[in-house]
């Protein structure tokens, strides 16, 4: 605890911003660099910044096990079904211009979506993988 | 007028950065021993990169860049002395011994 | 010109610290040398910028800030429980 | 509605159905899901083989950009047959999991079993029916990725390090591909195969395109375990769990074989490469070491799953030899091999996962007699064995005469002598099963196993009237296989 | 430099100096790309290569207590493979169009509709957006889905099941 | 029924019993009726097709199209007519002498005796009345595969080994050759239906002919023309009805049938005979027949005599077939059945001395023919038969190759058969000589105890020197069968 | 409170970054910084340690001394090791420290940590044990202006 | 002049060959991965140089700028970089694996407990 005083001030002042970073990241791909896979990765690294800081039990506490797994295979359900939606709505898999009545606009629903998809899936991901290799006790017994 | 002012400033200031941060550089190699060589670095950070986004900034005049040059100069000027802090503990911790003047005197009391 | 003049000086600096990590000795000089790296290649990334013209990309160089503390200080915890020196260094840290 | 949809839908289906199964974690679930996933995709792939039975060409663009702005899908003919193939393969597959990767894999483990087997099975058919190189690459890695997971749940430690070599060299052979990808865009400006092949005669025999054509063979065939890359498919056939190794044998490498033929004959079809570059030889002798080397290196093996997987390095050899033939014979043999290695292998290896189950590994040391206690199981390898060899009334016959057939039309009586003289290693290998299993007295241990569950005989089973069935009735193989020869040398125009 | 950091992460030997220059060689080969225009690629081999990547390799190194390695015994087979792989490339790409070539096939084909109708089409201005989201959207899910299966795999390679037997030894 | 109907069912007869013999295997009567009642119902559906045949039908029936152009089709004509008389009739008698010999020798693994005995004779039936090569091949290969368990019925190591000798040479030949001569055949004549006359006729040059013609004479190791015989003394350690079955029954005769069947079906005998480059054969038959006889002569061991023996009657007939002349080719298809007459009733005799003495070398059978007059004396009949000497089969069909010979004045193969009578009296003579001229040997208690072998075995061993002899006096059906071979010439 | 402000600061650090001020935007960085505080707030991120927004208007006071300071010993530690003899004295020290809250100590620490030529090694809510390059780099730290500039910065809190 | 306009490539291939290098050498399973990633970074140069235009600019549009570097390339590798740590993670869980159950991550080692 009181070895890493500096450490953790410092964490909380820059995770909260971490976070919101990775969000800008995220709504501004269309204008600048990033998108849903940079922000993914930025959310995950705050959180297991936050891990590496805290303690894993922490980080599980506050981003518990089932919601990451859960986020792995939402994200990817999200983007696979924007695609479907677009069959649904009488276009081809994929096609955003059906998804509003204007084409741009639907391109523009489309990307979000899909962008939010990858974002969801990379940081639960990124966030899981940590988990696992953090959760393994080094002489294999399991950790609580 | 002002422009120009601000031209030479911006010049100075990013030279200077410049100089100071290939003066970090030469410390970090120079310096003898790990602690040592973290004040080296400390400069490169500091002063370094204090005065190259001043430079740029002046550059930038008053705009949405200046502010995410500040916010990058804001990040630096928390995590570099976290990280070079948590780094000489991690050193310390590990038992690298630093190379002190008098060879291994005990720390001095205040 | 002087954002040239400033990139050349960066990467001089960059050339040094890179030098220092080939050399070590220890892991903690390579560390330091890495994290002098990252400041090094934000500010170079922040002066390339502004020659190429494209300030905007200083987002860039907030990503790399963000990872280069969080790449060190993830090392340094490493190094922490592998000295497993503290046992006392509190209960959350036993999984790092 | 959903006709013009198809190509789309079956690669999606298996897609979609593996991150629901990771929501919703049940191993029961999950495999009903990856069944109707299967069940779904072999639908699909009847319908789009009927439609394209014609010689009609399906395209569907995704996202309504059309190519080769967009990803094309492209369904003809030649890859049709494959989704056919892979999907039947599936199916059976997957109805065989039930009961035999139950008994391999933890339950808590199941549903991710099963995500990591829809994820093989779609990238498996998106690979096939993709018109675009870089997603081919994707798919691909979706594929790879999720066979070394599969390989590594098997029991043994060995699937680990297994899995591990089959990962490095995995990723070098897809690196090797994306650079041989990289140069043809470079050179073309066009990720999409067709725009590439219509584009690829007016750069042809630059040296990019030649480099371009040794990286997409070396990474390629090293996906496919030509000799002598092979080195990753003993070992992570021999301890992936059973059904993971039938999956494997019969599909994997077999989807790759399409990828190689897709590249020469579609894509690079038009240009001159062929003479440029000695590949029909080199192809060649690859061919005849692996089938000469790799079929001696499966008779000295001791563990049954290690044999048969050395000899599909053998057959591999077959069919990258009907390859290198460059003729409509060479090539319906190389396809028809394809198809009848798939079905034979399958069944093969779906068997050897029922005797697994019951005597743990399958070493010929601990399997004698065993053809008294499993009758039905070691009747249906013999059999399969028999298919190997090529014996007459099996699959194996068939695509072996194609071969023979080719390299004397192409007036290489010697060839055709080769061709044979190594189904007599086949024979010897198979011949040590024969005798362990029915001229041994059984060992005591053996003595008291029981038959394999109906629930894996019965697929496996399926597999090996298959491998009978289209070997005598041949409409089917033989008329696609050659269909798709010709269209293949017909090359991308 | 990068070749410096490469050649310096072949001869070392010790595992932790070989993390981190791997984490410094993707700070650099992040800030090529910028320099090459990639912008997108850049923060994303930056973020992957020195943040998650390096948080990976040292997880594993804690759980494999591995820091040190043995040295080699035979090297001059691999470089020969390697070198002779290293040769056919480069005899592919001396035939390449020389950089920056504006006549180039891929600046004449495909790209240009991107680049002159990338906006309009979609109204993303960052192109690359827009063209892996939806122009080339279907790689981007299949990307999202390798992400997926690796994230898959981990677990079911690393989580601790309730009696999960004794990998058995033949 | 249609005589088309008959092939069907000559076929479905032992494949139906297999599966009767096999749920049988606890009540042996059973089972061995089944066998015998199988075996004549085959032979008298085999019979039935013969008229058919004499009067110049081919009955034909086509059961699968496996490829285009590529069939599994039956068709009778002459030599397979004859082959499937003898296989079938012989079946009859050895399944006789099997029940004694198996019961005698208390023999494990009976009925998968009984069950592969049939599904031998269901291939040999379906080789005899192969349309096509490709038919041809596939029972071929059924064939070695159901003799397989047969070598190596006593499951030792030797056996084993035997077997795996068996199997590897048998199927190695057929695929690296004979398989390999089929598709070039049919590369070449775009058919593989056996067609009289040849369907090579002017389709190959000289030298692929002369080719073709090595991969199938080597290929078809059954025929165990030298050196692809070794297979052949190996597998003598199988029970003596196997070797019966092998020697005289199906297997070899499979293979020398199907030599004969492609001379004359695939390449026709004037197409070989007007090109002229295939005086090799001649001499490797010739070379078979001198070199098996003197390894016969020198051999103690019994069967192992009568092993070689086989290699180089076998020869006989290649040599016939290879001399294409009609006389010759008309002594070839009577060889096939005057040497399996013969030769089983050696057997027979050879398999009744071990029941009953348990000798198996020649040196150790002084004075045996007193203790067991009819297993001998059927012995010197069949002896008879394999020198060519009246009033044995074995006369007539030698009569016929010799004239064949001396027709064409080719006189080498004139010497070599002198030879090879010569040698074979060498080989089998002393042996009916110390059965009725030798006293018996002093030493050893046991061989005191023995009387006849069993009286199955008796009587099968009578009927078949019963047959050898009567085949002497009525070869007319055999030699109707033949002549049609040899064509209007 | 904490909550609020710390969302106002995001909210700000949102807008300062997006430069785009569409509806759509806005109300999107309106959301993230909800989301993101709901999310420290989970990871008791949000108290007065991360979020020190008791300290007001001082920060700008002692920033503005502690950049005059790195600049002075910057300079100092340039000169250093640019000259060739390379004049060092390393040396480890104690120094007390004043301040009553955690933040205040970590600000000391970090500030002794920014000024080159010193570097806090070990922290704790007592004393820091600092690397000073220099003697003269040492004694201006235990001269102790920081540590009472530090405090006072702290304030009442 | 071939040369320089080639330095791209050139920095390409020794990436190649380092990390095919590193591959095939190292016996360290961890090292390989390391080898692997170097191995696959080599063909983001190969994509990306050439996409490159001198005087353009990175592919996001705005008024100031008419040149833009081909975007394409940038969508591939974004792709072939997700690759590259999917696998990498996949490769290093592996290897936790293979520790636990071997206790070593020297290849040779390990194939020694398996003769
Ligand atoms: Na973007
Ligand atoms: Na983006």
């Amino acid at each position: 605890m009181s070895g890493d005083l500096v450490l953790r001030v410092v964490a909380k002042l820059l995770i909260a911003f971490m976070l919101l970073f990775a969000l800008y990241v995220q709504f501004h791909g269309d204008f600048g660099p990033g998108g849903g896979f940079q922000a993914g990765v930025i959310a995950a690294a705050a959180i297991i910044f936050y891990g590496i800081i805290y303690g894993l039990p922490a980080a599980r506490k506050v981003v518990p096990s089932r919601v990451v797994e859960t986020m792995v295979g939402l994200g990817v359900l999200i983007y696979a079904g924007v695609g479907v939606l677009g069959i649904v709505l009488g276009g081809n898999y994929l096609d955003y211009f059906v998804l509003s009545g204007d084409p741009v606009n639907g391109q523009h629903r489309g990307i979000f979506w899909v962008e939010a998809g990858v974002a969801v899936t990379v940081a639960g991901v990124m966030i899981k993988i940590f988990y696992m290799f953090a959760g393994r006790g080094r002489n294999g017994e399991p950790e609580a | 007028m002002v422009a120009g002012a601000v031209d030479v400033l911006s010049w100075a200031s990013l030279v200077g950065g410049g100089v100071f941060c290939v003066i970090g550089g030469v410390g970090l190699i120079r310096m003898p021993d790990f602690y040592t060589r973290t004040h080296a670095a400390g400069v490169t950070d500091t002063l370094g990169a204090g005065l190259l986004l001043l430079g740029l900034m002046l550059q930038a005049g008053l705009s949405l860049v200046t502010v995410k040059l500040v916010m990058l100069g804001l990040l630096i000027f928390f995590t570099s002395p976290t990280a070079t802090h948590a780094l000489a503990r991690a050193a310390m911790v590990r038992g690298i011994k630093p190379l002190l003047r008098d060879g291994g005197q005990e720390p001095s009391k205040p | 010109m002087m954002f040239a003049v400033a990139a050349i000086a960066v990467l001089i600096a960059l050339s040094l610290a890179l030098a220092r990590a080939f050399l070590g000795p220890t892991v903690f000089d390579r560390v330091l040398a890495a994290n002098t790296v990252g400041t090094g290649a934000m500010l170079l990334l922040a002066v390339v910028s502004f020659l190429g013209g494209r300030p905007e990309f200083i987002d860039l160089a907030i990503v790399y800030g963000f990872l280069n503390v969080i790449g060190t200080i993830a090392v340094l915890k490493y190094f922490r429980y592998g000295s497993l020196g503290e046992p006392g260094a509190g209960g959350e840290e036993r999984q790092w | 509605m959903i006709a013009p949809h198809l190509p789309v839908l079956q690669v999606v289906l298996p897609l979609l159905a593996a991150p629901l199964m990771v929501v919703v974690r049940r191993g029961g679930f999950a495999w009903l899901l990856a069944t109707a996933a299967s069940v779904a995709a072999l639908g699909i792939a009847l319908a789009l083989f009927a439609r394209v039975a014609d010689g009609a060409v399906l395209s569907y663009a995704m996202g309504s950009w059309p190519p080769p702005w967009g990803i094309e899908y492209r369904v003809d003919r030649v890859n049709a047959f494959l989704l056919v193939l892979v999907s039947s393969i599936a199916t059976v597959v997957v109805i065989y999991s039930r009961t035999s990767v139950a008994a391999e894999v933890p339950r808590e483990q199941l549903y991710l079993f099963y995500t990591m087997y829809a994820l093989c099975l779609a990238g498996l058919l998106g690979i096939t029916v993709t018109g675009d190189a870089f997603n081919l690459f994707v798919f691909l890695e979706i594929s790879s990725l999720s066979t070394y997971v599969l390989i590594a749940l098997g029991r043994d430690r060995r699937a680990l390090v297994a899995s591990y070599q089959y990962l490095i060299m995995g990723t070098i052979g897809a690196t090797f591909f994306v650079i041989g990808v990289g140069l043809l865009y470079l050179m073309t400006g066009t990720l999409n195969l067709a725009d590439m092949a219509q584009r690829l005669p007016q750069v042809a025999e630059s040296r990019p395109v030649l480099a371009a054509l040794a990286f997409i063979t070396v990474g390629v065939c090293l996906k496919l375990a030509l000799f002598p890359l092979h080195l990753w498919l003993p070992n992570a056939y021999a301890y992936a769990p059973s059904a993971v190794t039938a999956l494997l044998a019969a599909t994997a490498t077999k989807v790759s074989v399409y990828v190689l033929l897709r590249f020469y004959f579609f894509v690079f079809g038009g240009t001159t490469v062929f003479i440029a570059l000695p590949m029909a030889e080199i192809l060649l002798l690859l061919s005849l070491a692996a089938m000469f080397i790799a079929s001696t290196v499966a008779i000295f093996q001791d563990n049954l799953k290690r044999m048969f997987a050395y000899s599909s390095v053998a057959q591999i050899g077959y069919i990258t030899l009907g390859v290198s033939f460059d003729s409509v014979t060479g090539l319906t043999g190389g396809v028809v091999h394809l198809f009848n290695h798939a079905l034979t292998k399958g069944a093969l290896f779906l068997l050897l996962g029922g005797v697994a189950l019951r005597v743990g590994v399958v070493r010929f040391d601990n399997i004698g007699g065993i053809g008294r206690m499993m009758p039905v199981t070691a009747f249906g390898i013999v059999l399969g064995g028999l298919s190997l060899i090529g014996v007459p009334a099996t699959v194996g016959f068939v695509s072996k005469w194609y071969l023979v057939l080719a390299a004397l039309e192409s007036g290489a009586w010697w060839l055709a002598f080769l061709i044979v003289l190594s189904s007599l290693l086949t024979v010897a290998y198979v011949w040590r099963f024969v005798e362990a299993a029915y001229f041994r007295e059984p060992d005591p241990a053996v003595a008291r196993l029981k038959e394999a569950p109906l629930a894996m005989l019965v697929p496996a089973w399926l597999l090996v009237g298959a491998s009978v069935y289209f070997g005598l009735d041949t409409v089917l193989t033989v008329g696609g296989a050659s269909q798709a020869a010709q269209d293949l040398l017909r090359g991308g125009r | 430099m990068m070749a410096a950091t490469v050649v310096a992460i072949v001869a070392q030997r010790n595992l932790f100096a070989v993390v981190v220059l791997s984490g410094v060689y993707s700070f650099l080969m992040a800030t090529v790309l910028v320099a090459l225009d990639a912008v997108d690629v850049a923060m994303t081999e930056a973020s992957v290569g020195a943040g998650i990547s390096t948080v990976l390799f040292l997880g594993a190194l804690y759980l494999t207590k591995g820091e040190e390695m043995k040295p080699l015994h035979e090297p001059w087979l691999p470089l020969v493979v390697a070198v002779a792989t290293g040769a056919m490339l480069i005899y592919g790409t001396l035939g390449l169009p020389a950089f920056s070539d504006p006549e180039a096939p891929i600046h004449r084909h495909v790209a240009p509709r991107y680049i002159h109708d990338g906006l309009r089409e979609t109204g993303v201005p960052n192109l690359v957006t827009a063209v892996l989201a939806s122009y080339r959207g279907y790689d981007t899910l299949g990307e999202t889905i390798v992400v997926f299966t690796a994230g898959a795999g981990v677990i079911v390679l690393l989580r601790r099941w309730r009696g999960r037997k004794k990998e058995a030894k033949e | 029924m249609t005589p088309a109907g008959t092939i069907l069912f000559a076929l479905a007869v032992p494949l139906a019993a297999m599966p009767l013999i096999a749920v049988s295997h606890r009540a042996p009567n059973v089972r061995e009726a089944v066998t015998l009642v199988t075996a004549t119902l085959l032979f008298l559906l085999v019979a039935s097709l013969t008229p058919h045949v004499l009067a110049g039908e081919r009955p034909e029936v086509t059961v699968l199209h496996v490829l285009p152009g590529l069939r599994v089709a039956f068709t009778v004509e002459p030599l397979g007519m004859l082959f499937g008389l003898i296989a079938s009739g012989l079946w009859i008698v050895n399944s006789l002498y099997s029940i004694g010999y198996m019961r005698g020798n208390q023999e494990r693994h009976q009925t998968r005796f009984y069950v592969c005995f049939a599904g031998a004779l269901a291939s040999t039936v379906g080789i005899a009345f192969a349309g096509n090569l490709f038919t041809l091949f596939l029972f071929y290969e059924a064939l070695t595969l159901i003799t397989y368990p047969l070598v190596t019925h006593h499951r030792t190591e030797e056996a084993r080994r035997a077997g795996r000798l068996y199997i590897g040479m048998l199927v190695g030949g057929s695929i690296a050759f004979l398989l390999v001569a089929i598709i070039w055949t049919w590369a070449l004549a775009g058919t593989i239906e056996f067609e009289p006359g040849g369907i090579l006729r002017e389709k190959a040059s000289n030298a692929t002919v002369g080719v073709l013609l090595a991969l199938y004479v080597f290929g078809i190791c059954k025929a165990a023309v030298m050196p692809m015989h070794r297979w052949l003394p190996a597998a003598m350690v199988a029970p003596t009805p196997v070797s019966a079955l092998l020697h005289a029954v199906a297997v070899v005769k499979a293979g020398v049938f199907a030599v004969v069947k492609v001379v004359i079906y695939v390449f026709g005998v004037a197409e070989l005979a007007a090109l002229g480059n295939t005086e090799w054969l001649p001499l490797v038959a010739g070379f078979t027949i001198i070199a098996a006889s003197i390894v016969a002569l020198r051999s103690d061991n019994l069967k192992r005599r009568l092993a070689y023996s086989t290699v180089s009657q076998l020869s006989y007939v290649v040599l016939a077939a290879a001399l294409l002349t009609p006389l010759s080719i008309i002594g070839a298809a009577l060889h096939i059945a005057t040497h399996a007459l013969g030769k089983i009733t050696l057997f027979f005799a050879a398999g009744a001395i071990y029941t009953a003495a348990h000798k198996t070398e020649v040196s150790q059978l002084d004075g045996i023919g007193r203790r067991m007059p009819w297993t001998m004396g059927a012995f010197a009949i069949g002896s008879l038969s394999m020198i060519g000497l009246p009033p044995a089969a074995g006369f007539v069909s030698k009569w016929y190759i010799l004239s064949g010979a001396m027709a064409t004045g080719q006189w080498g193969a004139v010497a070599v058969l002198a030879a090879g009578t010569l040698l074979s009296a060498g080989y089998l003579m002393p042996i009916v000589y110390r059965a009725f001229f030798l006293p018996p040997a002093p030493a050893g208690g046991h061989h005191e105890a023995h009387g006849e072998a069993p009286l199955t075995m008796v009587v099968a061993v009578s009927a078949s020197a019963f047959g050898t002899v009567a085949l002497f006096f009525y070869p007319e059906a055999l030699l109707a069968l033949s002549r049609q071979l040899a064509g209007p010439g | 409170m904490y909550a609020l402000s710390s969302f106002l600061v995001l909210f700000g650090f949102w807008l300062l970054l997006s430069g785009y001020f569409t509806p759509f935007l806005v109300s999107m960085g309106a959301a993230a910084a909800i989301a993101v505080v709901a999310l420290a707030h989970r990871m008791n991120v949000v108290d007065h340690e991360g979020h020190p927004v008791h300290l007001g208007w001082r920060v700008i006071g002692y920033w503005s001394w502690l950049g005059k300071e790195i600049a002075k010993s910057a300079w100092d530690v340039s000169k250093i090791i640019v000259n060739p003899r390379l004049p060092i004295s390393p040396m480890l020290v104690r120094v007390k420290t004043t301040q009553k809250t955690t933040v205040g100590v970590v600000t000391y620490a970090n500030s002794i940590t920014l000024t080159p030529g010193t570097i806090s090694v070990e922290v704790s809510n007592e004393e820091i044990l600092v690397h000073a390059l220099t003697r003269s780099s040492a004694k201006a730290l235990l001269e102790g202006e920081m540590d009472r500039r530090v405090t006072h910065f702290e304030g009442a809190s | 002049m071939r040369f320089a306009s080639h330095y791209s490539y050139w920095i390409t291939m020794f990436l190649l060959i380092a990390g095919l290098y590193i591959v095939i050498a190292h016996g360290n399973l961890i090292k390989k991965l390391v080898g692997l990633s170097i191995f696959q970074t080599s063909v983001y140069l190969l994509y990306i140089a050439p996409g490159k235009l001198i005087g353009g600019t990175a592919p996001i549009v705005t008024e100031q700028f008419q040149v833009y570097s081909n975007p394409l390339p940038h969508v591939l590798i974004l792709t072939a970089i997700v690759v590259g740590v999917a696998t990498l993670a996949l490769g290093l869980a592996l290897v936790v694996r293979i520790r636990e159950a071997y206790g070593s991550i020297e290849e040779d080692e390990i194939l020694e407990q398996e003769v």
